[in-house]
Parts: C-alpha cells; structure tokens; sequence
C-alpha cells in the first residue's frame, strides 16, 4: 500500500491547526481592541469645524472661563453651545472684519443658527446631567480633558460607560472644590495631604454613596 | 524503487486472526523485545498491555480539565458579580444554588477537551505520514488483517532471527519495512 | 478452528465493505440527489423566513403578550430534546456494554448533533435584537456589564453550547477508525486524501487503541450526566418562573425522559429507514429494532408518568392558578395539543408491548413518527397553555402561529434533513470496527465457553 | 393642593421670547409644505437631542445648531411650564404646557385653578397631539386646492365691503361653541356693525336641553353646576356626572373630596343610579339599577311624588325599581339638602326639570346644585339655530357663510341634510383646524391656531377666565381665530395679542402693566361666574312614553367624543371604559338581546329606524338594559385623516327631532362580521380577587404585619424606597392616567390590527371586571402599571441584566441594553410589560417626533419596555433637591399617572418615610397586594373598595 501523504504533510496539517487556533485567538483580540481604539471612539481625534474655534486660545492664552460661553452648564442638564450671540459680545468689538469669523457674522445677520460638529455627544439613551455634577465638584477637565491645550477640540476621553463607572464607582480622587470646577491645571493638587483628603470629606458632606451611583436608572431612562 | 536497495527499517509480520496477533506480541515481548507495535482493525483486549503499555495519563487529564473548568465556571459568575454588583429581584449577589449549573457545564465541556486533547497528543496524531503505510498489504489493517511490526533499531532486532521468529509465531508472511523518507521515529 | 477464522475474516471483511462502499461508491445516487434537493429547499425556506424574521422584527410572528414565546420556543426544546437520544445511545449503552448499540450509535450521533444544531438556532433567531446575542456571553465589554448569571437563559446559553461541542468531540472520535478504514478502501486519490485528512493518518496501533478506548470511555461516562444538565435546565427556563403550569419540580425529569423518548423515535424512524435504504438488514437487525422499541415504549411510559405526576401535582397542590392552567390544557385553546400529545404519544405506543410490532419496520416507523409529532404537541402545549393565560383575566390572550413561524419550523427540518443526508452520503454512517471488536468478542466468548 | 415640580420655572411668555423660542426651527415660520417637513425634522432631529436607541449605530459626532440668541429664561435641556389652556367643548381646560425648548411636550392641570386643582382628563392630555397632528391643515385653501393668503384675503375683504353696503344681510356666520370673551365681543361688534347678519351655533353635543330644563323649571335658562364635594346623596337618573365631558374633571375632583371625606368618616358619600346601559357613574354606584330610558323617567316621577314635588302622581314600579326608589329616597331624607338628584343630559327636559324641583325641594339648590347664566355665548334659539340655518339657505336667504370651528355637514342629524343647503349658498368660508367635511363644500378653508399655538381666552367650567397663550410660533401657515374674525370684516391689520388686550383693558390694563403680566403667567383670572338663586315654579307633570320596541342612545364616544378629535392617535388608541375596545365604535347590545339574536362581538347588524338605518358590529354589553342600543357619535369620518372610515357613522339614525334617543328601532343580523380590536379579552371576574370590597372600618390602619419568611437576604435600608398605592373606591376609570403616560414616556401606537393581536403598548393600563351576573353585574376599574415587585421575576428571568432592581426600589427596563429574549414578560405575573415587535417609532413624522418628551428614550425595535415610576422624573427631583441640599419632599416628584388622576385615587411616594402619603394609605386595613400569593412583593398596592354601609343598601 503507497503512502498517500508526502512526509511534509504533517507539518502543513500541524501549521494549518496551529494557524486557525492563533486566527480565532487574534480575531477576537482584534474586535476587542478595535472596539477599545480611538478609532471606535473618537478619541484624540481633532473635529473640524465650520469655524475653527480654538479653545486653546480662548480657554487657555486669553483665560476665559468656561462659564463665559458654556452658561447653562451649572444650572441644567446640558452645557450648551453657545449661540452667535455670545460670540458676536466680544468679535462685534475684536477681529470685526476677520474673514474666519465671517459665518458667525452671516449667523446673527440671517438668524439662521451656525452648524458645529458635537465633539463629546453621548448617545441618545444616555442621560448626563452637568448640573449635578458641577455642583459635587467634579471638574470640567475630569471628563473633556484640557480643553485649554487643544487648538480644535477632541475628545480627551472614550466617553464609554466604563469611563463613566470608573469614577461613579470611585468618586473621591476626582471630586475638586465646586468654585473651581472650571480649573483644568490639578497638577500638585494630590501632593498636599489636606487635598488629598478632600475627596473623601466631599463624599460625606455630599452624602455621595457610590452603591446608589452604578443604578443603571442612573443614566439610562 | 531506490528504497528497496535500502536497509528495511523492520520487518512487518501479517497474522491472520486476533489470538495469533495477541500471542505474538506477548512472545515477542516477553523474548525481550521492546521496539514493536501491533496493528489491528479493531481494539483488542490486552494487546497493548502485551506489549507492555500501561498509562492512566488520559483519566489525570480529564480530572485536571475537570477541577479547571469547575474553577473556571464558578470563579467567573463570582468574579463578574462582585464586578459590578447588580440587586436582581432581590436574589443574594452570590446565589450558589444558582451558580451551580454553569459550573457543571465548564467542568464538562473542559474535562472532555482535555480527555480528548489529551488522547491524540499522546498518540501523537495526526500524523498523515508513516514508514508503516508502505508495507505491501497494510491496507488490510483496517479490514481482517492483523501487523505486527518489528523496528529495524530494536536492541534484539536482527533480520534473519526476527523474521524466524515471527515466523514461528504463526505470522502468514512477512516483508521488510521499507525505510522511511525520513527517519522512523519509534513509537514511544 | 482455521475455517472459523476464515468465517470470521469474511465476516469483519462484509461488515467494513459494507459500511465503507456507502460513502465511497453511494447506491442509488438518484434518489438521494432527489432527496437532497427537497431537503434544500426546506433549507432555502427556513434561510427566507430568518431573513423576514430579521428584517422587519418578532412582529412577523404570532406572539403578542402575553404569549411573547411562540414555536421558536416550543421547537427549541422539541429539537433538543430529540437529540438527547443519541448521546444516550452510544454513551450509557456503551458504558452497559450493550454491543447492539454498536449498530445504531454512528448516525444516532450524528442527528444529536444536528438536531442540537436546529435547535440551538432557535433562541437567536427569536431575539428581539439577534445581532446583540453575544451579549449572552461573558467577555470584557466596554460597558462594563457582565452576563446576568442567574438567568436559566444563560444557563442554557452554556449547557446547550457545552452539548454541541461535547457531542461534535465524542461523535468524531467515534469515527476515525472507520475514516481510516475508508481510507485504505479508497481507489480514487481525492478520497483517499480527503479521508486521509479526516482519519488523521490513523493507523490502528494496539497503543493508539488503547488511549482511544480510555478517552472514549471517559467522554461517554462524562456525557451521560451532561444529557440530563442539559435538559434539565432546559426545563428551567419554564420550571423556575412564577408562571402556574410551569413551576413544578416534576419539570427537570418530565423533560429528560421526554427528551429521551423523543429520541428513541426518531432513532428508531431512522434505522427503520436507512436499514431499508441502504439494505443494511444484517448490520441493522430484528434485534436492533426490538431494542429500540423496547427503549422507546420503557421512555415513553416514564413520560407518561410525568404527565400524570403533573397533573397530579396540580390536582393535589390544589392552586387556584394551577388548577386554572390544568383545566385550560384539558379543555383550552390549546386542548388539541394536549390531547394531540397524550393520544399521539401513548396510543400507539402500546403496540411496542408486542415482539411482532417492535421488529416490524414500518409499524416502529410509524409509531416513532407518531411519538415524534406527540411530544411536539406536548412542548407546544406546555409553553402556549400557561402563557396564553396565566394569573390576571385582563391580560387572558391567544396565539395563532403565523405563516414565517410554520415555514421556520418546517425550514429548520430541512436544515436538519440536509445535514443528516451529507452525512450519510460521505460518511461512513455505521460504527464498522466496533460491530467487528463485538463479534470478536463475542467469538471469544463463545471458544471459551467451547473450552 | 398639588405642587409644581420644582425643577420647573413657572414664567411669562413674551411674543419677543417667542420669536427667540421659535429660533429652533428656522424653517418653520412660513408654513412648511409637505417637501420641506423633512428640514423641519432635520433642525428639530438635530437640535432637540430626539432620544433614540440607534444609538449603538450612531454618528458620535452629531451636527449641532444652536441659538443664534438664547431667549431670557431658557435654560437649555431643561423644561419649562406655562400656564395657559386648551379649549374642550367651547370650554376652558386650564393646563400648565411643559415645553423643551420651546416644544410644548406635555400638558398638565393648572395646580392652583379651583376647577380642576391640577388634575386632567383624557382629552386635555390628548390635546397635545392635536398641535403636532400630522393632518392638520396648513396652509389657505380654494375649493380644495392649496392657496395662499393673498387670494382669501382678497376674497374676504371683498365681501366685507359688498356686505357694509347691504348692513350684512344674507351673512350668516355659523361657529361652534363659544365661551371666549373676546370671540364673543368681537362677534358682538360685527352683528352690530352688519345689523342684517345673524349667528348661528351648532355644537354637536351641547348643553341645549339641560338650559331648556331649567328654562322650564326656573323661567329662564340657566347653568346647573352639581357642587358633589357638598353632595353626601346623589341620586342619578342615567346621568354621567362622573363620565367624559368637559365637567368630568371638576365633578369628579368634587365627587372624589366628598369621598374621601367619607372615607375619613366625614358625613355620607352616597351614591345610587338608575341606568340604561353602564357609565362611569354607575360602575362607582353603590345601588346601580338597569332600568330604559323610558323605566328612568318613570323613576324620576316616582321620587317626585314619593318627595311630595308638585302634583306628581307615582307611576306603577316593579319590585326591584320600589326597592331602589326607598332606598334613594331614604338616602336624599337623610342628606336633605346636602344631596343632589341628576337626570341625565339628553333626557327630555321636562324630566330634567322635574329633577331641578327635586333638588329645590331638598332645600338643595345653591348647595350642591349652583345655578349660574349660561357660559356659552347664547346665539338665538340654540339648537334650532343651525335648523334655522339650513332652513333659511334652502329659502335662498343666505348668501355668504362663514363657519368656524364647525363640522355641521359630518356632524349635523342627516335629516337636517345641511350639505344640500350649503350649495344653496353663494360664498362659503370654513374656517378650522382640519380640512373636514364641511370645509370640502365651502369656496374658502382658511386653517386656524391650535390653542397652544394662539392667543386667545376662554371660560372654564366654574367661569373663570382662562387667558390662552402661545408656546410655540405656529409651525404652518395659520391664523388665530380672533384675527380671521377682523378678516372677515376686512381688517387684514388684525393682531391677536392685541384683540385678546382689548377685551381685558378694563380689567388688566394695557399689555405691559403688571396686572396683565401676573394674570398671564397665573393663567386665569379669579372671578368665578356668579351664582344666580332661583326658584322652581311647578309645572306641568311631564308625560313619559314607554315603547316596547327597541330604543337607541346616540352618545359621545368618550375617547373621540364628537368626531372632532378622531385625528388624534392617543384617543383612537384609548380602551373604551366597560369595553377596552380601540379604532372602532359598536352598537351596544344587552346580554339578554345578543341572547335572543344570537349575536356575539363584532358581528355586524342592520339598525333601522323607519327609513332610517345603519350598519356596525355589535358589542355584548353586561349590564345594559334589554331593550336599549347604544351607539356612538365620533365615527365614519369620510374627511382625510388618521379618522377616515373608521367604526360607523350614526349620523343616518339621527334626526333634528330624535337625535339623542331613536326610538321604534329593529335590529337585524346581516350574518357578516367584524374583527374588533380590545385591549382586555376577558371581563368577567370569577371567583378570583384582584379587585377587593371591603367595609368602611377597614379605612383604619392595620397593626404593622412582620414580612413574611424569605430566602433571599434582606434590603440595606436606604432612603427614599419608592412605592405606590391606587385606591379603588375613588378610581372612575376615566383614563386620564393613561393617556397622560403616553405622552409623557413617548409610548407609541401601534394601530388597529396590532391592538387586535395583542401588542398595545400602554405602559398603564385600566382593567375592566364584572363579577357577578352578566345581566346586572357589579363592575370594577383596576389601573394596573407596574408593581415594582421587591423580589421581581422578570430580573431574575434576563440573562443580560436589562431588567434590574434600582437601590431606590425601581424595577429598572435598561432599553439599551436589552436584546429581546422576552423572558421577563413570560415571568411577569401581571403581564405589564409591552415589547416591541415592530419599529413602531421610526416611521413617526417629524411632527410626532416633535411631541416627543426628550428625557426619555424613544425605544427601538425588538427591546421590552413598561412603566418605570416615571424615572425621569424622579431623577429630576433627586438632582433638585441634592442641588437645593435637602431631601426630596413628599409629593414632589409625582408621576404623569398620579398628577393626572381627577380624584387622587394614585398616590406616588417614599414609602421609607413615615410620614408620607403614601405610607399613611399602605397602612389601611383595606391595602392589599395584587396577587400576594405570587410572593413577589410589589411596590404597587392597593386600596379596596368600600362596601357601603349596613343599611345603605346592597351596594
């Protein structure tokens, strides 16, 4: 009876298992990684814009706040885009006939509203309240990142529920003064002791008990 | 066609019926030889323990998977609970009885991988290739024909005495095993 | 003494000829062409009705609340069920020894694993949201959100995906020697690589047999507890809501035996058939349909009893709700299946009690079409029967099938028909080495006792 | 008195805010055609932040369109209310709009009226939809065709001048009913300035014969407003006080004071009806007696003489009617005047004025029976008026119409064949919200505001002014009615805001003053109608005819009403009281007929009357008296729109004459029929307990019961734990809750042949019971929403933790997380979870979408969905009061279901709290769970009804 395999047979048989064992074992990481990569999320992505805003300039070398535009921010649920108006308050005075400004010019003439391109959008069946959140202390930075750093704006986090859980199940390290939300800079902030300790004094004063912060019904409605 | 001028790599002795075979092997070994496997279209009671085989490796595999899966199945449903502790209709967070189910089906599903796994690495399969598919009419072994082959490097091997002897031992007839393309490497 | 060996040489020699010139030179390629071809359509029809099933949603279905579970349901438990009968076979009467099996539990297998595959299919395709179904599974999502554990859904997600694997190890590990066996039988070169592949490069080395046999021991005194998990947890997914008619502890073993009886039909329609088909009368013998209707009827009684327990529990437990559910089985919406299941399953049933039926092919046929169809009523009537009214007269409703949930059901038939027919055309669908070892044996046995 | 939700910023509307309010939608200033409704869609899809669960497939980086200026007072993603009103019948339903910004999203009572004390019905709730219908009419139309405004004011100041030439004659103007003040004035001023012209009325289901009534018995017409919070005995003769209507709300608040009064031991609530078939009234009586039309009338002499009013003579009763009668009669001796005796609406009004003297009699009038001038405008002759109409159009008296707020043609008896005499006019206006039947006939349709959309007035049903302000700027091409009025006179300079100054100058002072500024943002002006005192001059005992054949009821549909509101999907979709029957009307039949017919549900049969017939599928109605048909107005609408051809028309049946009650009517099978789509089956109760009765006694607390034994570990105690208690005694089952939850969780309808295979969505359901014999059963109303068990199986049951338990109590849905096993619904006991089989939103217009309530998620295809103690809500409340730094009161957050219910019979709160509501109510004896043997603990419980006392009959 002939040998019907050539001896090199049980290598490419051995090699064939070996490669599908290692295909299943990469697909999988691949899809758990895409899903994780800035690519998914947007993360670290510059957005462009009909105006290309800088927040870096505003926010960072002119040092407004972030209240100045963002008005609703402590008292409802969104932040808001500032409308034209807001804009035209300071370029009606500086930059009047800057060729880059032009749309916002043509915004408040017409009335029709610019059209931006929402940079941290959650999807439709989250439900993030700012108020709350400026109220307990938890500043801007935690969640946008340094806006003051960032010439067009990007999401400085993957704003993925785990992003959310990581510190409604931990507040205490990113828990900050209320009347310094807007403060993007904590470098040193956990060097002194007394800081340190601020956290958890916040969690009390504030009765903030993470087994009630992870409710689903939290965010999801 | 070169190879017939080679040195076999054995002699392979065709028996006619099980009892033969299994006689033949217990002689062999007996006679010291320790280098040869029999070959047979269906499991035969006691042929390998002729030839001296004895191992319990497979049971310890399966108990291994078993014990793994069990971790596995329980470690993980406690493990993702305590995760993200969820009240569910008010059942406790570590509901044992509940636990159990999973438990069982890891434990299952691992011991029997590993038995299996465990059965084909230690008979080194597969293994497409083997010098034993050149022998004239091994063909038959899978349908009435019993083999008995002898390696070439066994201690005793010697090609006029082993052939007598398995002669003696009541096989039908018996060719030399030609050389393989690569080296023949026993059976353990 | 020489002329017995002859005897026998000739006897292993028909056995393997037999089973291998199945797969290698097919008989009556036609029929089995035409065969196949209904099969596929039955396929095309179960792919169409997924495909309208995912386009436009569950709505293209009967269910409504309060009978959010439908046939897919109902099927997914029948097909599973039926199943069990071939892990029961080639496992447990492997362990008993029972050499008869050696006959039946290569193509027994084969539907288990098929069937389980049919059924295993239901439960996605009746998600609302199917291409979320990986969400069953634990694995590190971004969300953070793990599977919820004690939901006797996930404890099918697993037993179920447990079965499949388990079932598919045992079945192909049962089968090499024979693929090697084809192999050596093989003239045509593609066959013999193809089955050369398949058989691993096996070569039937008394070591070799010796782990195989350990490993295949082990597998099967491992799968028989699993066949009972499995469906018992099945049974869960009724057994452990509040629903009357369902949360009975009779459930897990009520469905096991079921299962089992569903099995041992469908088995039993098989070998009638392919014992016919293929004229495997002296692999397939008398003896082997004697047993399989000795199996079937034994099962089939123990599932009579659970009926009667069941509606004992109810009657004795004396819950207004239970009673309520007993009394819409008996004379409901749903009575037909009721009736449909207890006639269909006991009534003919009881020709098995009779030698002279149990080895008439086409009276077994009959009788395992007819339990097969009865505990299809029965899952049926088991799920619809709660649900369509349960606790509360203003949420009292109905359920009508509707015409994608028949073609579904009638579909996943052909899924099954078309796998079991590629099996039996390329495969060699009878455990050729074992009827040999057990004749050997038995030969051995015999000369003893000759002295 | 109920509370605003604090979160909720009560403030003034200005027309400036609004032209800044209305920025949202750029495009929606001129009136929008039907190609440019998608950019509508796309700024409001954009901007308003539409929840949707798409959102796994969604773009992370959406466009966004800001204001160009933010209006003062708009705090983005936060809701705001105005107070303001929506008409319902020529009245005032004084409501308090939520809107997200500028998006009237929902509409709740107006806390601090005294009519309605911030509760709601059905149709106030559904008004919201009427402002985003995609069917209204949005644009001017000639003959059918779309024009524009130009050519219809041309049209009308033509004929303005062609009539100041002739002093208005041969102009009629024909208008639906009307409370407004400044309508009212503005009519006013144009009958003077054309002296010719006369004003016709024609309101489909009106007042007109209650005003006769008491014409008879006081000499003059007046208002009779039963005050049932005064009323310790009311005695019903087939009067609906407690059913649909635009008086539901304030008399069932009254009906419900009074209950509870009693509940606390205060005085008697007694109860006793005298019905042809079921009402609300009667399902709540304690005594309910099933007597004809004709058996009631009879009853009626019967109190009279048995009381003594003027030279009545008692007719001869059956045993059954005697007993009823003693025990009516022992019931109003004992109340004296603190009773009132009602005779339903459409009776004949000599019965209805013998009523009057009963009550005179008790020493009851100015007590619990106000008398008062009539609210709506008086036109001359009331309802003869649209006779007179057509009369003079057939006489060629009419040359030039103009009809507002009016559907004669749909509406109108077929006798009256008002269709045939519009021809016989030269010019026709039609003015309305929709392009109906009428104005298919008229020359010009010129589309009016919503009332949400328009400045305006109105009087609510105790006569408080109600002023009507703009939420939203009109999103078509549409006037205000006030303005079209001017039009007509040739004024095109009309602006609304100043007519509706003009009329309260006097009052309010200009539109700047402070006064005016307060009473807009109050909503209406304290000044009740004044109570007139009046006394009964006996008259003529009324005769009462008994036919023994078979007598038809023509009533409103109490979801559709007249017809007019047929558009509106929320009402198609509502479960008719008794019947649960939604998209179609019946010819309600007694159980005794069907018997004797042998007719089951839906078959269709022929009712005639004389030459007159009909045809419509029959409803076996438990409860109705054998000889008795009810039908239903509001059905077979044959103007495009959501109502076309749906259920039957009765208008054929109907004559000026007999228009009411038909009697001489034969019923005939055609031996075909028709599938009826119900929400509940089966109604009949059995033997099981879901609803309870209980004695009065059982008011007071039970001894604190330890929880029974469980395997599970018990709660960590935190605060608040919400629950919810629903007392049956008071509960109408007026459906008020349901449609309130619809609006405000986004609950989607399905349609007809959906409701029909069981896949309504209501996350709050009212189920419907009989026990007893189908002929005369007793009859229950149970909401049921979810029970938020404590130990939920349908959690247990999910296998990819969507539905979970909340640390505060809530049995949580995650929608987004939800893959549609349906599992939890196979375990929910009390099957009040709704799935969606289809995609029932994503096919929503964007006017729909529009509606939408944005703090909550619009759920996809194939995920399960129910009432979730209205979460949004609550974590509203939560982030005020941690904001605030204080915990959340007791009754501040409430649920859509509870701020709705017209006799506080759902009670929402912190059960944690000892001294909460609702922990006073859970801890009456008469508090039970539904289905406790289940032993899942629900949140929701309930109150048992109260038998009535020993002595005051077999309830």
């Amino acid at each position: 009876m002939p040998q019907i395999f050539r001896p090199s047979a049980d290598i490419w048989l051995r090699a064939a298992v070996v490669m599908v064992f290692f295909l299943v074992l990469g697909g999988g990481l691949f899809a758990t990684g895409l899903a994780r990569s800035s690519y998914a999320t947007g993360q670290g992505w510059p957005i462009e814009q009909t105006v290309p805003f800088s927040h870096k300039h505003h926010a960072g070398d002119l040092g407004i706040d972030c209240r100045y535009c963002h008005v609703d921010v402590e008292r409802g649920p969104v932040a808001g885009i500032p409308p034209t108006y807001t804009c035209m308050t300071c370029h009606s005075q500086v930059w009047t006939g800057a060729p880059m400004l032009a749309p916002v010019r043509d915004s408040l003439a017409s009335g029709q509203p610019l059209v931006w391109t929402r940079v941290a959008k959650l999807p439709g069946y989250v439900y993030f309240d700012h108020q709350i959140h400026i109220d307990r202390g938890v500043p801007c930075v935690e969640c946008h990142g340094r806006m003051d750093q960032m010439p067009l704006a990007y999401r400085a986090h993957a704003l993925e529920m785990r992003f959310c859980l990581s510190c409604h199940r931990d507040p205490a390290p990113h828990l900050k003064p209320p009347d310094m939300v807007t403060r993007m800079d904590w470098a040193g902030w956990d060097l002194v002791a007394a800081h340190r300790a601020y956290g958890a004094a916040a969690m009390k004063r504030f009765h903030i008990e993470p087994a009630k912060l992870t409710d689903c019904g939290l965010c999801h409605r | 066609m070169a190879r017939r001028a080679d040195p076999p790599a054995g002699l392979a002795a065709e028996f006619a019926d099980a009892e033969a075979l299994l006689r033949a092997a217990r002689r062999l070994h007996e006679s010291g030889y320790r280098r040869f496997e029999a070959y047979s279209p269906f499991p035969i009671d006691g042929l390998a323990e002729a030839e001296g085989f004895k191992e319990s490796k497979i049971a310890a595999a399966t108990l291994v998977g078993g014990f793994v899966g069990a971790a596995t199945g329980y470690g993980m449903q406690v493990y993702t609970n305590l995760d993200f502790p969820i009240d569910v209709g008010g059942r406790p967070l570590i509901a044992q009885p509940a636990f159990v189910l999973i438990t069982f089906e890891l434990m299952v599903l691992f011991a029997v991988t590993a038995c299996i796994l465990a059965m084909l690495l230690l008979n080194r399969l597969p293994k497409l290739y083997h010098p034993v598919f050149d022998i004239e009419r091994f063909g038959l072994a899978s349908l009435d024909r019993f083999f008995l082959v002898v390696d070439a490097d066994d201690a005793k091997f010697d090609r006029k005495n082993s052939r007598a002897l398995l002669r003696r031992l009541g096989a039908v007839n018996v060719t030399p095993m030609p050389a393989a393309d690569l080296e023949v490497q026993a059976e353990p | 003494m020489a002329s017995q060996d002859a005897a026998l040489d000739a006897d292993y020699r028909h056995v393997t000829r037999e089973v291998t010139r199945i797969p290698l030179a097919f008989p009556h390629k036609r029929t089995w062409w035409i065969a196949f071809l209904a099969a596929l359509t039955l396929l095309g029809l179960y792919l169409v009705s997924a495909g309208v099933t995912f386009a436009v949603g569950i709505g293209a279905w009967g269910n409504d609340i309060p009978v959010n579970w439908g046939i897919a349901i109902s099927n997914y438990i029948w097909w599973i069920g039926i199943g069990h009968a071939g892990t029961l076979i080639s496992a447990m009467l492997l362990l008993m020894r029972q050499r008869w099996r050696n006959s039946l539990n290569r193509f027994a297998e084969a539907m288990t694993l098929f069937a389980v595959v049919c059924g295993g299919l239901y439960p996605i395709i009746h998600l609302g949201r199917p291409w979320f179904f990986y969400w069953m599974a634990p694995y590190p999502a971004t969300m953070g959100v793990w599977p919820q554990f004690k939901s006797p859904l996930t404890w099918d997600f697993f037993a179920v995906l447990t079965y499949l694997t388990v079932s598919a190890m045992f079945w192909y590990v049962g089968i090499i020697p024979d693929l090697a066996a084809t192999r050596d039988r093989a003239k045509r070169h593609s066959a013999q690589v193809f089955f050369g592949v398949l058989a691993l490069g096996w070569r039937g080395a008394a070591r070799h047999w010796a782990r195989w046999r350990q490993a295949y021991r082990t597998c099967a005194a491992i799968a028989v507890p699993l066949v009972i998990s499995v469906h018992s947890e099945i049974s869960m997914i009724f057994a452990a809501g509040p629903e009357p008619g369902w949360m009975s502890t009779v459930f897990p073993p009520y469905f096991v035996l079921g299962a089992a009886f569903s099995g041992f039909a469908v088995v039993a329609m098989i070998a009638t058939v392919t014992r016919r088909a293929f004229g495997l009368q002296d692999l397939i013998t008398e003896k082997h349909l004697d047993m399989l209707g000795r199996l079937t009827l034994a099962t089939g009684m123990m599932t009579a009893y659970g009926y009667f327990a069941d509606v004992f529990g109810a009657l004795y437990g004396g819950g207004r709700y239970e009673l309520h559910t007993l009394h819409e089985r008996f004379f409901g919406e749903v009575a037909w299946a009721y009736w449909g299941a207890v006639i269909l399953n006991f009534v003919p049933l009881q020709l098995l009690w009779l030698r002279r039926w149990r080895v008439a092919p086409v009276a077994l046929f009959l009788v395992g079409l007819s339990c097969t169809i009865g505990m299809w009523c029965e899952r049926y009537m088991l799920l619809v029967s709660t649900l369509y009214r349960d606790y509360l007269v203003s949420s009292w409703g109905h359920f009508w099938p509707s015409f994608w949930e028949w073609t579904l059901f009638f579909g996943s038939i052909g899924l099954w028909l078309t796998l079991f027919l590629l099996f039996v055309r390329i495969l060699p669908m009878i455990s050729a080495f074992e009827i040999k070892e057990a004749t050997f044996e038995e030969e051995e046995a015999a000369e003893a006792s000759r002295g | 008195m109920p509370m605003t939700p604090p979160h909720i910023a009560r403030s003034r509307l200005s027309d400036r805010d609004l032209r800044r309010a209305a920025a949202e939608f750029p495009t929606a200033f001129e009136g929008l055609s039907q190609t440019d409704r998608r950019d509508l869609l796309k700024v409001m899809g954009a901007s308003l932040a539409l929840a949707g669960l798409a959102g796994c497939h969604q773009d992370p980086h959406p466009e966004a369109r800001p204001y160009v200026r933010v209006p003062d007072g708009i705090v983005l993603g936060q809701s705001r209310a105005y107070a303001t009103a929506v008409t319902f019948g020529g009245y005032a339903q004084p409501v308090l709009a939520t809107t997200h910004e500028g998006r009237p999203t929902k509409l709740e009572g107006l806390p601090d009226h005294p009519a309605s004390q911030g509760a709601t019905d059905a149709f106030t709730q559904a008004a919201l939809l009427g402002l985003y219908d995609p069917g209204r009419s949005k644009g001017p139309a000639r003959l059918g065709q779309p024009t524009d405004w130009a050519q219809i004011d041309a049209a009308m100041v033509a004929n303005a001048a062609r009539l100041d030439a002739v002093k208005g004659a041969g102009f009629r103007l024909l208008s639906g009913a009307i409370t407004s003040p400044t309508l009212g004035r503005l009519i006013d001023a144009m009958l003077q300035r054309w002296p010719q012209a006369r004003w016709h009325a024609f309101e489909p289901v009106n007042d007109d014969l209650r005003l006769e009534a008491a014409r008879q018995a006081f000499g003059r017409p007046l208002l009779v407003r039963p005050q049932l919070e005064a009323a310790e005995a009311v005695i019903s003769f087939d009067d609906d006080l407690l059913g649909p209507g635009p008086f539901q709300t304030s008399q069932a608040r009254g009906w419900a004071a009074r209950r509870a009064a009693y509940q606390r031991g205060q005085g008697g609530s007694e109860l006793l009806t005298a019905e042809p078939a079921p009402s609300l009234t009667g399902a709540v009586s304690q005594h309910r007696l099933i007597a004809s039309v004709a058996g009631v009338d009879r009853l009626v002499l019967a109190l009279a003489a048995a009381l003594g009013v003027g030279g009545v003579a008692a007719p001869a009763l059956a045993a059954t009617q005697a007993a009823w009668l003693a025990e009516a009669a022992a019931a109003l001796r004992r109340a004296g005047g603190a009773s009132y005796v009602g005779v339903g609406a459409f009776h004949d009004p000599a019965i209805q004025a013998l009523a009057l003297r009963i009550n005179d009699r008790l020493g009851a009038i100015g007590r619990t029976t106000v008398l008062s001038q009539p609210l709506i405008k008086a036109t001359p002759g009331n309802s003869g008026s649209l006779a007179a109409l057509v009369a003079d159009a057939h006489a060629g008296l009419v040359d030039s119409l103009a009809i507002f707020d009016a559907n004669p043609v749909y509406a109108a008896p077929a006798d009256l064949e008002v269709a045939g005499a519009l021809q016989k006019v030269r010019l026709r206006f039609h003015a309305g919200l929709h392009a109906d039947e009428t104005a298919a006939l008229c020359h010009w349709h010129a589309p009016v505001e919503h009332d949400l959309e328009t400045w305006g007035d109105a009087l609510a049903v105790d006569g408080r002014p109600s002023l009507i302000q703009p939420l939203v700027r009109p999103f078509y091409a549409v006037r205000a009615r006030s303005v079209l009025l001017q039009n007509l006179q040739g004024d095109l300079a009309a602006d609304p805001r100043r007519l509706l100054a003009a009329t309260w100058t006097d009052k309010l002072g200009d539109l700047d003053s402070p006064a005016w500024r307060a009473a807009q943002e109050r909503g209406f002006l304290d000044e009740p109608v004044t109570a007139v005192t009046a006394a009964s001059a006996a008259g003529p005992a009324p005769a009462t005819s008994a036919s023994n054949a078979l007598t038809v009821l023509v009533r409103p549909d109490p979801a559709v009403w007249d017809g007019a509101l047929a558009n509106n999907p929320w009402l198609q979709e509502l479960p008719r009281p008794f019947t649960s029957l939604t998209w179609d009307n019946v010819v309600a039949v007694a159980p005794a007929l069907a018997r004797r017919l042998g007719l089951k549900n839906g078959d269709v049969v022929q009712l005639a009357a004389g030459a007159r017939m009909l045809e419509g599928p029959v409803w076996i109605m438990p409860g109705q008296d054998p000889s008795t048909l009810v039908v239903t107005l509001g059905f077979g609408r044959t103007a495009p729109g959501l109502g076309q051809a749906v259920g039957f028309d009765v208008a054929p049946l109907r004559t000026v004459g007999a228009s009411w009650r038909v009697d001489g009517a034969t019923l005939t099978p055609t031996g075909r029929s028709l599938p009826l789509a119900t929400t509940q089956d089966v109604t009949t109760l059995g033997d099981f307990d879901f609803v309870r009765t209980a004695p009065r006694t059982s008011v007071a607390p039970k001894p604190p019961t330890p929880p029974p034994p469980s395997f599970y570990p018990p709660k960590p105690e935190s605060r608040p734990q919400w629950g919810m208690s629903i007392d049956l005694d008071v509960c109408i089952g007026c459906n008020a809750c349901v449609v309130a939850c619809q609006a405000e969780n986004n609950v989607p309808v399905v349609g007809k042949t959906q409701v029909a295979k069981g896949r309504h969505m209501h996350w709050l359901r009212v189920d419907h019971y009989e026990a007893g014999e189908p002929d005369d059963p007793a009859f229950f109303n149970q909401p049921v929403p979810c029970m938020h068990c404590e130990q939920a199986p349908c959690e247990m049951g999910c296998p990819v933790n969507a539905a979970v338990h909340s640390d505060d109590g809530l049995n949580l849905q995650v929608y987004n997380r939800c893959i549609g096993t349906r599992t939890c619904s196979s375990y929910c006991p009390y099957k009040v979870r709704r799935f969606n089989w289809f995609d029932f939103t994503g096919g929503d217009p964007p006017e729909l979408r529009a509606a939408r309530n944005p703090d909550v998620t619009v759920r996809s295809r194939g995920v399960m969905e129910k009432c979730n103690y209205c979460l949004q809500r609550i974590v509203a409340g939560k982030i005020a009061a941690q904001v605030a730094g204080r915990d959340i009161a007791d009754g501040e957050v409430r649920t859509a279901c509870q701020q709705a219910c017209p006799t506080d019979a759902i009670v929402f709160g912190d059960i944690s709290d000892g001294a909460s509501q609702v922990v006073a109510r859970k801890a009456q004896g008469r508090n039970y769970a539904l289905l406790e043997e289940a032993n899942t603990r629900p949140r929701t419980t309930y109150l048992a009804r109260l038998a009535p006392d020993a002595g005051d009959g077999d309830g």
